[in-house]
């Protein structure tokens, strides 16, 4: 399941759903705010998504992984408004019989979700100013 | 006559100044109103780079326009 | 760090002590007692070490990591003694500023304490027998 | 004449019904001790998939064994 979040993602709860025992191999990523991007002194940020489209296109992402790899589950969540340095803004986590099917499935997710998922970062400098960032 | 919704998300909203539009327009396909919209807008975005929906789905640029549509252009996604 | 473990392996204390938000990404991999393995029904099995080489051997691999690929702190545990299924029996976290060095990493570690590190496997199956389990 | 302590694991015990050996030997070498050993056991292990140790580090088989030394014999790891 794919969502998106307007407070702090809930990782305990999101490990919780997504892991299982009975599958032998968990993978999770978690991306964190950097103070620093792209060379530049990065102050906070705000995601901002199209919801409803980016919402259905996550799932689409994780129905993908469902369908090319041998996994049990997986879930993703992407954070969105103002985000401070340190806070998480992304988390993906899958569930898999086998250790090599959860790594490729949780990188499959989340190499997908940042290049289609209708989300976009505007990060404040520590200059003051902000912008919009394109994809590295 | 066609009376559409449009709207821009990330850096378009800066190149058309809004983040939504309520407009009329006689184009059959969303390539053909992005034409229209570029006479609003002082700088030519670079087209290839953009993503189009209608209705919240993803579309093809020659995709036709409905009445009531509502049509979203959408730079590249920069998540994660 | 490497280290194995005679007791429940601490996976928050783990993960507390490997992530950290200043470097943006963050990836670890749990690996868990199925109740089957190579076509037999496990009851519960026991993992014996080498203590002193086990740690030796961990600690290299971790130092190759950190040598191998951009991270910032990488740590694994491995569990020894008798396991139930459905407990943790080894626990990879990596910390990196960039996902990509964090998942090769982390991949890097479990791949490497697998083939290397001297630990073996004695399963315990449904019919009563038990077995030393060779590498799949 | 050394003094030697001799570990095995995992089905090594199996094979040699013991898991620690307190021997004397003429052996120079691991290469050699190994084959005094092969006397004690009624199937021939997979010599190629063990690794051998002396001291808690991994050595080669052709390593020179001291008096007093701890040398082991492990079969392939599989823990994970």
């Amino acid at each position: 399941m794919f969502d998106i979040s307007e407070e702090t993602i809930n990782e305990s709860e999101l490990r919780k759903n997504t892991r299982d025992p009975a599958c032998g191999g968990f993978v999770c990523f978690e991306g964190w705010v950097r103070d620093h991007n792209q060379g530049k002194d990065v102050q906070k940020l705000a995601y901002e998504a199209y919801p409803k489209l980016a919402i259905k296109e996550g799932n689409r992402i994780i129905a993908e992984a469902m369908e090319k790899f041998t996994i049990n589950k997986a879930i993703c969540t992407h954070r969105v408004g103002m985000l401070e340095i340190g806070d998480m803004a992304v988390w993906v986590g899958v569930s898999a019989a086998h250790r090599d099917a959860a790594f490729q499935a949780c990188r499959y997710i989340l190499d997908e979700v940042k290049s289609r998922v209708p989300i976009w970062k505007n990060e404040t400098w520590t200059d003051g100013e902000s912008g919009w960032v394109e994809q590295e | 006559m066609k009376n559409i919704t449009i709207l821009f998300f990330g850096k378009l909203k800066e190149t058309w100044k809004t983040s939504e539009l309520k407009q009329t327009t006689q184009a059959h396909t969303i390539e053909e109103l992005y034409v229209e919209l570029l006479k609003l807008c002082d700088e030519e975005p670079h087209k290839a780079s953009i993503k189009v929906a209608i209705n919240d789905e993803f579309v093809a640029w020659d995709s036709a326009i409905s009445d009531h549509d509502t049509i979203a252009f959408l730079p590249p996604a920069s998540g994660g």
